[in-house]
């Protein structure tokens, strides 16, 4: 069972236009920057919002196809979906809204309730069966949400965000009990985060979204070893320099120089990894050929590693250690100089 | 109000979120004078009433009778306005079809007929000579003037719009993704509407009810145009008011305060727990 | 004369049976009821039903064929309409006659004495309206008196107004002795000189599909007979 | 329905959807007899209609005045009812004070009043010896009956249930959460309640203000009684209707079939956009 | 202008009970696992749920007393709320949204308009700025819910997981400008944060609560350095092992004996940072005095670094570089030796 989509919906000014392929037991995952269009596909997947363009099928069977005029019904698409907004049913307690999918599917009230009882112990709710979506606070409603979909194993499940409001302890069981689930299960699974530890736990491929396009697509690694946008850039944590190579190497839209190591010429992207940028207030002498003098413009804390973000020509953000950080003092606005060896950048063409 | 099953303390809470619940003062000064304008016709009835007749008004057969025919003809009514009203009112909040403003008239418009007028209409219509009535009674020998039956009619004709508009107006109300969210669980669209859409807009539904037995049970015009005025069959409690009014007044308004006491009575059992919606405890936290 | 003709089918033994449908004027639910008691009482086998509503409505319901055997109106129009609309076996009979009084609050505190002092515009007349008798006499005997009344109100019927004077809402209207003597001490009537006042008559008739229509003769019978006449009576109705 | 701000390809996109909205069969068997049952009547009503006698009746004077007084007295009631009927069902939905039921049923009551008996109440307490109109009259010289704003007041007496208990159900349905949220924002309860609360439940207000304006249209039996009959004064269509069904049927039907014609052309008006709450072109992806 | 705040609150049979303190320009952050009563307590401080117990007060104005029966109403507080499901009003576009609060303080229409779409502009939904929050993405609307309580600037600002539906590059900006937005204001802040970055960037101190109560209070740094919950531990990605020091080092609850270094006895915490386990296939002959065998349940990849859970007597998680992880050959599920020298294992009092 295979999962063939071609997407093309136009919301007033917004245009997706995406095109998926998962096979069977495959997780994909779809991350992209907020209003790239990845809520609409799976809505669209789920038979909320019919397309305006395209085909959406299962092996042969069309779900979705405007010039044929056909379209089936959510209720009749083998599709889950957990909603990014949960959707709870506000009239029925914790346990009924789980109950719900395998009530709705004739399954006899007491069998329901039981397996409903047994998935809300899983997500560690069982004490709330009674409540109402109201009284759950909100990472217990978002557990909810996810047990409801999981309850009626559909062929197809949309996850859309389905950890954002846990508690990084719970966010971490759940996610490796929704592997273990995934794993044993050959159905097919669209997962939409923001979170690459999630995509790297659970998916086996991901797609990159952007103003309603995908942009790239591939395995985790394979991206976050070639970014080809600013957003992956953002995502895994690393420095992305746009520009064309030359002889004296990468030049930036805006001029700015890069030496770097390369056999090719023309646009081509750089990365240079935060670890590999050297902080030093005073003007280092080194071999390094590449050093930007900026202003800190940003310090974020990763458990014993900080990030400091230089608002240099080429805005760069190094990694180092807490350690270096209280030696070198340094404070949002401080003047500093980030030094990059040439070979540490790694240069592909764009 | 579930003050039963909440502890204490949450209530004493409640109550402080109740008591700062107050409206801004021009609003509880309208609101007053609101209840003020319902309770005094009603003071002013029972000032006047004649309390010595109680006791034969209670007696009598025929007020009896009438009672008894009005609460299950007026039921009779409210169930036919919900089984067809509420699909209809369906219709009008989902499904964009044209002429959907026409058919949303037509299904307000009984309320401004004329009292007499509507009983003609259904004899138009319902009648022996009807439009439809004529095959009513040739193909099933049919007849629905002059029968409890007849009563039936009457009161839902007038009574049906209050449930389809309220309804309507509900349906229009509600957040949608809800339903989209239960369909993605396989729930067929029966299955959401009954299960979903309806819990969801009970208060609208119970309201929308009530106002439709109540007309039903005060129906006057139509009834005693189409139904006419026969003890024990079609003689509800609005007719024999009017009967008794002929008569003796005094007896009609002891009448009228019997059919009051009675629709007043349900109308208390009307908790606030059936309404719903009322605010929880304490609101969620999310 | 006319009585003896009338005695007859009462006293001689041949009864009735079967059901009874009666449609009579509102105003005429006191007297009617009591005659019905008397017919059944006649005829053991027949049982009278009455539907007793407004004289115009009694008439659209049997022109829609409701299943009525006698019809009583409390007007010569209605009764016009029915036998227009082919809707009566025969010619009606008037059965009974009404006059018209002025209703006041009981000991007439105002002192109206005629019709003349309804013209007082510090008054408040009720009166019905032209389309029903009571209105049309009402009109008559104003003009026929040359007062120009200052009425407050044209009520849908008789009754109306006599509930409007009963309840002190309005000063004087003008309605039917037999209203003044239905409304018992809540009002009191002034009576209208004979030579301005109007004679309101009744007619009642055998509909023309009636579905019993030998009891439903026997019924006009008793009506006509003494001993409904005598019921009429004592409801304040005059003989024809 | 907002066909005009969308772009082809949307609309395309919606009326696949709206094919979509399509009810489950036997709802949409009984939505059509509910229409059906609507429509049947007034098909027999046109069926029946003397059309011979429409100039004459649409030139009479009476009928000019009469449809003009009811129009001005029904939207003056209707003013009235959303006026004091607003803040009553903010009071019923929100604060829970004892005695809140009785009140609700005191609300309900007057539908379920015989005509007459109505007017009967209004007269116990707004009369010239009422309770309270006594008092009007000494301190005031204000007399309500046989008054135009007597027919006003009788007409809001029987319309303004359905407004409060419309919009009661419709308060009950909201989520609370977004109020409070106005709130936080500092926004008072009025400013709230207007700003947040009513255009939220706008579909219920609207559907209230016009049940309470076709009941006033129609009502006759209060009016009559409370109001009396006095041509352009307080003789409103359905008395017009009434008195001359007594003297010309037909002339009668064609007064009402004018009264209809106004209605429906007034409920017609009622856009869906009005109404609101309509299903928007493509659901909210959220 | 200080904020104290004892607050006691009864939910069904949630019970809260948390005293907090805050200093005019200081930024609090809470955090704390589902359901621990953390958006509860915002209401509170909004005055949207009404105080059991305890006061709140600003300086000396009470805001709720139950005892003295004082409450003031939520407009009357100079407190401003970014729900945690944003709770935007769904009829007015997203240039009203923002623009409520200034309008409903009496702001004319004109100049609350241009404040509204300077605040859309900073998000960067200029061209939202007519729609309705139904168009608006996820994102776009946790962004809109933010700027609608900052337009009003309040005294007091509540944020509830205020980034949490962001995506990593728009958060990291958001984050930035938060900061600016908060470091040039002298008012109060409170910010519920699932993300211990957040709570780094933003906040001067750290509540965590758990099940209504605050279990750890002060700098992140002094919170992160000495774990004394699970929670805690999972936050900042550490392990943390609870037993009592004897003679043959710290036992836990279950028997499992741990080698440590230590100058006191009785219960204590010993926390073992990730960094500072080693991992084996076969059995190392070295001088590390802790070797605990067990299998992989967990795998997460953090950039270049891998978090691989043990499922040994102490279930532990250690950090290996993503090369080492390729080296080594880990999968889930396979058996392995984690090794921790005694002197690596940082132990306090407990
Ligand atoms: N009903 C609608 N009408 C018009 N535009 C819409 C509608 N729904 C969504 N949009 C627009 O479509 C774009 C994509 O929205 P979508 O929810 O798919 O984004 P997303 O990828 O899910 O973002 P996020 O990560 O914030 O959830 C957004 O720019 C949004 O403004
Ligand atoms: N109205 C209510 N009635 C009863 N219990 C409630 C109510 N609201 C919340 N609770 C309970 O109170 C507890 C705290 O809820 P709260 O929303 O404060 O948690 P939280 O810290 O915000 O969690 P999250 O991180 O998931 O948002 C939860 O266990 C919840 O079930
Ligand atoms: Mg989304
Ligand atoms: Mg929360």
């Amino acid at each position: 069972m295979t999962l063939h989509a071609a997407v093309g919906v136009d919301l007033g000014q917004f245009t997706l236009d995406v095109e998926i392929h998962v096979e069977p037991g495959e997780v994909l995952a779809v991350l992209g920057p907020n209003g790239s269009g990845k809520t609409t596909m799976l809505r669209a997947l789920a038979g909320l919002v019919p397309i305006d363009r395209g085909t959406i099928r299962i092996d042969d069977t069309v779900l979705d196809d405007p010039d044929r005029a056909v379209f089936v019904a959510p209720e009749r698409r083998p599709i889950g979906v957990v909603f990014q907004q949960y959707l709870l049913f506000d009239h029925l307690s914790a346990l009924d809204n789980v109950a719900f999918g395998l009530r709705a599917r004739g399954t006899p009230r007491t069998e329901a309730r039981r397996r409903a009882r047994d998935w809300l112990d899983r997500i560690g709710l069982a004490d709330h069966a009674k409540a109402r979506p109201r009284e759950l606070s909100g990472g217990q409603a978002q557990r909810v949400a996810l047990a409801r979909a999981l309850a009626i194993d559909p062929q197809i499940l949309l996850l859309d965000e389905p950890l954002a409001a846990l508690d990084a302890g719970t966010r971490r069981q759940v996610r490796r009990d929704l592997r273990h689930h995934l794993e044993q299960f050959d159905g097919i699974r669209v997962l939409v985060t923001h979170d690459p530890v999630d995509a790297y736990a659970l998916a086996d491929r991901v797609a990159i979204f952007d103003h309603g396009a995908i942009v790239q697509f591939g395995t985790l690694a394979q991206i976050t070893a070639h970014p080809r946008s600013r957003y992956v850039a953002e995502l895994v944590g690393t420095n992305l320099v746009t520009g064309s190579l030359g002889a004296e190497g990468l030049t930036t839209a805006d001029g700015v120089d890069l030496a770097v190591v390369a056999e090719f010429t023309g646009p081509a992207f750089a990365v240079i990894r935060p670890q590999s940028i050297t902080l030093s207030r005073h003007l280092p002498d080194t071999s390094a050929r590449n050093i930007f003098t900026g202003t800190i413009d940003d310090i974020d804390r990763l458990g014993d590693r900080v990030r400091v973000g230089v608002d240099a020509p080429i805005h760069l953000t190094a990694e180092i250690t807490a350690g270096a950080l209280d030696t070198l003092q340094l404070r949002p606005g401080d003047q500093i100089h980030a030094t990059v060896k040439a070979t540490d950048i790694d240069i592909y063409p764009a | 109000m579930t003050d039963t099953t909440a502890p204490t303390r949450a209530a004493v809470g409640r109550n402080r979120r109740v008591g700062r619940e107050r409206l801004p003062w021009p609003a509880l000064v309208l609101a007053g004078c609101a209840i003020a304008f319902f309770a005094l016709p009603f003071i002013g009835l029972l000032w006047r009433a004649p309390w010595g007749q109680a006791g034969d008004v209670l007696a009598s057969r025929t007020v009896r009778d009438a009672l008894w025919l009005s609460l299950r003809t007026s039921l009779a009514s409210t169930a036919a306005a919900v089984v067809f009203g509420v699909p209809l009112a369906w219709l009008l909040a989902r499904v964009a079809f044209p002429g959907r403003g026409f058919v949303r008239a037509l299904a307000t418009l009984s309320m401004v007929l004329p009292p007499v007028v509507g009983g003609v209409a259904l004899f138009a219509s319902f009648g022996r000579r009807g439009l439809f009535g004529q095959y009513l009674d040739e193909w099933f020998g049919l007849r629905l003037p002059f029968t409890t039956a007849g009563v039936v009619v009457a009161q839902t004709f007038v009574a049906m719009p209050f449930l389809v508009l309220t309804v309507e107006a509900a349906l229009r109300q509600l957040d949608h993704r809800i339903e989209d969210a239960a369909r993605t669980l396989g729930a067929s669209r029966w299955y959401v509407f009954s299960r979903v859409t309806l819990p969801t807009i009970r208060p609208a539904l119970i309201a929308g009810a009530v106002l439709a037995w109540a007309r039903a049970l005060g129906e006057f015009g139509a009834t005693i145009t189409f139904a006419g005025n026969f003890p024990g069959r079609t003689q509800t409690m609005p007719l024999a008011t009017y009967l008794a009014l002929e008569t003796d007044p005094d007896e009609a308004l002891m009448i009228a305060l019997v059919l009051i006491a009675v629709s007043f009575a349900v109308l208390i059992g009307l908790r606030d727990r059936w309404l719903g919606g009322d605010r929880p405890i304490t609101e969620s936290p999310r | 004369g006319a009585s003896d003709d009338a005695d007859e089918p009462a006293t001689t033994g041949t009864t009735v049976s079967g059901d009874l449908v009666v449609f009579a004027a509102a105003s005429l639910t006191d007297a009617f009821s009591e005659l019905g008691d008397a017919f059944a009482a006649a005829n053991p086998d027949a049982s009278v039903t009455f539907n007793f509503a407004a004289s115009s409505a009694l008439v659209a319901q049997i022109i829609e064929g409701a299943p009525a055997d006698v019809y009583a109106s409390a007007d010569l129009t209605n009764m016009a309409r029915l036998t227009d609309a082919g809707a009566s076996a025969g010619e009606p009979v008037v059965f009974a006659n009404n006059l018209s009084e002025i209703v006041v609050a009981p000991g007439n505190p105002l002192g109206i004495a005629g019709v003349e002092d309804l013209a007082n515009g510090d008054l408040i007349v009720v009166v019905c309206a032209p389309e029903v008798p009571c209105g049309t006499y009402a009109s008559q005997i104003f003009d026929s008196a040359g007062v120009d009344a200052a009425v407050d109100s044209y009520e849908e019927n008789v009754r109306a107004v006599l509930t409007k004077v009963t309840l002190g809402e309005a000063d004087a209207g003008i309605v039917y002795a037999t209203d003044v003597i239905a409304a018992g001490d809540e009002a009191d009537g002034v009576e209208i000189p004979a030579d301005l006042d109007v004679v309101a008559e009744y007619p009642i008739a055998v509909t023309a599909d009636a579905p019993n229509p030998d009891a439903a003769q026997a019924f006009i019978d008793v009506v006509l007979g003494a001993e409904g006449q005598a019921v009429l009576a004592s409801h304040g109705f005059g003989a024809p």
